[in-house]
C-alpha cells in the first residue's frame, strides 16, 4: 500500500456518521473513497456544493460541477449548491465538523503551515485559513517526510496557516496529537516502529504506554 | 430592460488602469468571453479581485497571460505557475487573501458595512499591520471593504432585466461580486424574456446588473 | 383632492424611470399609483420583494406575498424575491435610488424622526433607519400639520432616524428642500399661499425668489 | 434524515429562560403549529429574536399573548398594541434594533463573524454607549453577533434531510436564523423525499436543520 492510501484509509475511521465534512485538495480527497456509504456523511467542497459524490462516468462530466481543485465531481440526492459567502460562512460559523488538509510543516504546538514556502513556492492560502480556524476538528493528512526532511518540527520555519492547533495528525507512518503538553504519539504503523518513528519526527514527541499500532 | 452587448464593447467599457472583479473558481463559472475580449484588447495596469488566477491560458488564467493585470488580490495562485513567476520576477504585485474574507470584504463593500471582523488570520502574518478589535472578550481582524469599477460576472441564465440564475459551482463568487461594482456586466450561457424566471429561483435580482453579454450568433 | 392624494401625486413626479425605489407603509405606499407604467419602475418592499405589482383580484391573495405592512400585494414579470440580509444588503448598500418614507418630524437641518414618540408610541424603527441612511435620495411624505401643529420644526424633540438629512419633504402645502443653508421652499399648493405656509411652519423657510406652485 | 417532531415534541426542546429566533415578518413566514405549541405549552422567560411582534393573537404576537415573552429584540412593534401595553408596565422588556441591523447581527452569529459595521443608528439614540470603529476615515457603530439557543423557521419545502425552499416574502429572516442556532427546527408547508429538491433551488442547506415538523395528519 502507497504511502497515500494508507494515510487516507485511516483518516477516514475519524469520519463520524452524520457529519459534515471538508477535504482538501490532493491527498485529503482520497479519504472519501474509504468512509463507508449510506453513513449520512456529506461532503463539502467549499467553491460551493455540499453533498459531493462520485467521480462522473467518462463522457458525462459537467463543467459547472467541479470540487476545489477544478476537478470533475457529481453530487448525491440530497446536496446542495451554495455561494462563495454561505460556503464560507457554514466554515467560519463552526457548521463544518471536520477538515482533512494537507500541510507543509506541523509543530509542537500543533501549529500548521500550508500555504507559503517564502521565495520558493507561494501558492495562496485559498480557504485554508477559514477551514483550520473554523472548523469543529481539523486533521492534517500528509507524508510523514518530505525529501527525507521530518514535516513535523519544533516550531514552524514556514508561515502559519492558523493560531488554533490542530487536533490529530495522520502520517503514513503514525497518528499523532498535539495537546496542550506537546506533540502524543497515539499510533504508529506495523510497518515501522516507535523508535524509527521518533528517530524520523524533528519535533518532540510523548510517548504514552499504550502506544497502538495504527488499524486501517 | 438591459443593453445587450458585445464583448468588444463590453471590453470597451474598461479603461487601463480599472480595478475588475471576476467572477469563477479555478476556471469554472468565469465569463469566459468577456475575459477573451479584454485580453484581446490588450488592457494594461487592471486590478483584479478574483478568487484565484486560474491556470495559463485558461479563464482569468488568460488576462495574467496577456499581462492586462498589474495587482492581483486572490486568494489562490498555486495552479498558476505563470502568475508565480510573474510575481517572483516583480512584474505582477499579488495579495493573497484567505477566501473567506475575501468574499466577505466584497459582500461588505456590496452591502453598505464598514469591513470584516474575523478570526481567520489572526496571529498569522495575513494580520501584519491590521487593526483588531474586541468584541465581547474575543478578538477579531479588521479587513476593509472592497469595491470594483466592473464586476465581470457569468451565469447561466438571465432574462432581460439582468435577473440571473446560476448553477452548481459555477455560482462561487458570482452573486457576490455583483453586489460591489460601480458597474456590473453579465455573460449568461441563456437570456430569456423577462417574466420566464420565477421570483424564487433569482439568486441576483436584476436591479444590480448594468449590462448583459450579447449571445454568440 | 385629500391631503393623502395630493402628496403622493406630487412625490410620484420624483420618481424616475429605470429606478429602484422603496415606499414605506402607510402614505408613501400610495405613490406607487401615480407613477407611470411601463417606465421600468421597480418598487422594493424590504420584506422581501423587488418588483411590487398592483394589489391582486379579490379571493386571488396570496399569504406569502405581501408587502412590508402585511398587507396582500402582486409581482410584476422580472420580479425576484429575497430574503432579509440580501434586502436590507441593497438599502444599505446604496442600491436604492429613492425611498418615500412618513415622517412625524422633519427639522431645519433636514434630520427626520419617524420611529418614537417618547412615552406615547414608540413603534420602532423597522427598517426606516436603514433606509434613510443608506437610500441614494430619501424623500418625506407627510402632512404639513398633526393636530394643528407643525411637524416641520427648528429641532427634532423626537428621536432622530438618521445623523444623515432627507432630501426633499413633500407635503399637502409645500415642497421643501433641506440644504446646508436651511429649508428652502421650493414650491407650495394653489389652495394657499406663500405666507399660509410660512405661518404653519414652525422651522425658519428660505423664500427664493423663484416659489412655484406645485403641479400635480 | 431528520427527525420529524410532533408540535409538542418540537416545545419540549425549548426549556423555559431559552432565547429563542422565530422566522416571519408581520405574521408572513412564520412557524404558526411550533408557536401554537410554544404559547399552549406555557413557556416562560424566554428571550425572543425576530423581526416584529406581528399583531395580537397573530404569529408570533401569540407568544406575547401567551404571557412567554420576558424581553424581545426586534425592529418594529408598531402593530402590537399588546407589546406596547406590556412594554409601558414594564412587564416586558424591549431592545428595538434598526430591521437591517438585527438581520446582520443574526447572519454574523451564523458565519463566524465578530460582528457588524454599519452607519445606521449612528447619531441617533441607538449609537448610546456603543462602540465606534473607524475604516477608512469613516465611522461605523460596532454591533455584535446575536445567537440563540433555538431557531423556530419556516418553509414551503423541505426535504427529510432537511434542505429548505422558501416562498416569495415568506422568506425573509428564516434563511439567515438557519444560521445561528444551537438547534434549528424546521416547519415546511411540504416534505418530500431527499432527492426531489434541485441542488440550485435549497435555499438553506439541510446540515443547518436539526429537526423538522410533522406535517398535520
Amino acid at each position: 500500500m502507497d504511502a497515500k492510501t494508507s494515510i487516507a484509509q485511516r483518516v477516514a475511521k475519524e469520519v463520524r456518521p452524520g457529519t459534515l465534512v471538508n477535504l482538501g485538495i490532493g491527498l485529503p480527497s482520497l479519504v472519501a473513497q474509504y468512509t463507508g456509504e449510506n453513513q449520512g456523511i456529506f461532503f463539502q467542497a467549499e467553491n460551493g456544493v455540499i453533498g459531493l459524490g462520485d467521480p462522473p462516468p467518462t463522457g458525462m462530466e459537467d463543467r459547472d460541477l467541479t470540487d476545489a481543485g477544478g476537478g470533475y465531481i457529481t453530487a448525491i440526492p440530497g446536496a446542495a449548491a451554495i455561494d462563495s459567502a454561505t460556503s464560507f460562512g457554514l466554515i467560519r460559523g463552526g457548521h463544518i465538523d471536520l477538515t482533512v488538509l494537507g500541510g507543509l510543516q506541523v509543530d509542537g504546538r500543533g501549529l500548521l503551515a500550508n500555504w507559503k514556502i517564502p521565495g520558493k513556492f507561494v501558492p495562496g492560502m485559498g480557504g485554508a485559513m477559514d477551514l483550520v480556524t473554523g472548523a469543529r476538528k481539523v486533521i492534517v493528512a500528509m507524508t510523514h517526510t518530505a525529501k527525507g526532511v521530518s514535516k513535523i518540527v519544533p516550531q514552524c520555519t514556514y508561515p502559519i496557516t492558523s493560531s488554533r492547533s490542530v487536533d490529530l495528525i495522520v502520517t503514513e507512518r503514525a497518528v499523532i496529537q498535539p495537546t496542550a503538553h506537546g506533540l502524543v504519539l497515539l499510533e504508529y504503523a506495523e510497518t515501522t516502529s516507535i523508535e524509527e518513528v521518533i528517530s524520523m519526527t524533528e519535533a518532540d514527541l510523548i510517548i504514552p504506554s499504550n502506544v497502538k499500532v495504527i488499524e486501517r | 430592460m438591459k443593453p445587450v452587448l458585445s464583448p468588444q464593447a463590453a471590453a470597451d467599457l474598461i479603461p487601463d488602469g480599472a480595478t475588475i472583479m471576476v467572477g469563477g473558481f479555478m476556471g469554472v463559472g468565469s465569463p469566459n468571453r468577456l475575459i477573451d475580449a479584454i485580453a484581446t484588447s490588450q488592457r494594461t495596469g487592471l486590478t483584479l479581485i478574483a478568487n484565484d488566477t486560474a491556470m495559463p491560458e485558461k479563464g482569468i488564467g488568460k488576462l495574467v497571460s496577456a499581462g492586462c493585470i498589474k495587482t492581483c488580490i486572490v486568494s489562490h495562485i498555486g495552479l498558476n505557475p505563470e502568475t508565480q513567476q510573474l510575481m517572483n520576477n516583480g512584474t505582477l504585485e499579488v495579495r493573497l487573501v484567505p477566501q473567506g474574507t475575501l468574499v466577505e470584504q466584497i459582500r461588505s463593500a456590496g452591502v453598505g458595512l464598514g469591513g470584516v471582523l474575523t478570526k481567520t488570520g489572526l496571529g498569522t502574518e495575513v494580520a501584519t499591520g491590521k487593526q483588531i478589535v474586541c468584541v465581547d472578550d474575543q478578538n477579531y481582524l479588521l479587513e476593509p471593504p472592497l469595491r470594483a469599477d466592473v464586476a465581470l460576472i457569468a451565469a447561466r441564465q438571465a432574462d432581460y432585466f439582468g435577473n440571473l440564475e446560476y448553477a452548481l459551482t459555477a455560482q462561487n463568487f458570482n452573486p457576490i461580486m455583483a453586489l460591489a461594482a460601480d458597474t456590473v456586466i453579465c455573460e449568461a450561457d441563456h437570456i430569456v424574456p423577462v417574466g420566464m424566471i420565477s421570483p424564487d429561483a433569482v439568486r441576483t435580482p436584476g436591479v444590480l446588473v448594468d449590462h448583459l453579454l450579447k449571445r454568440p450568433s
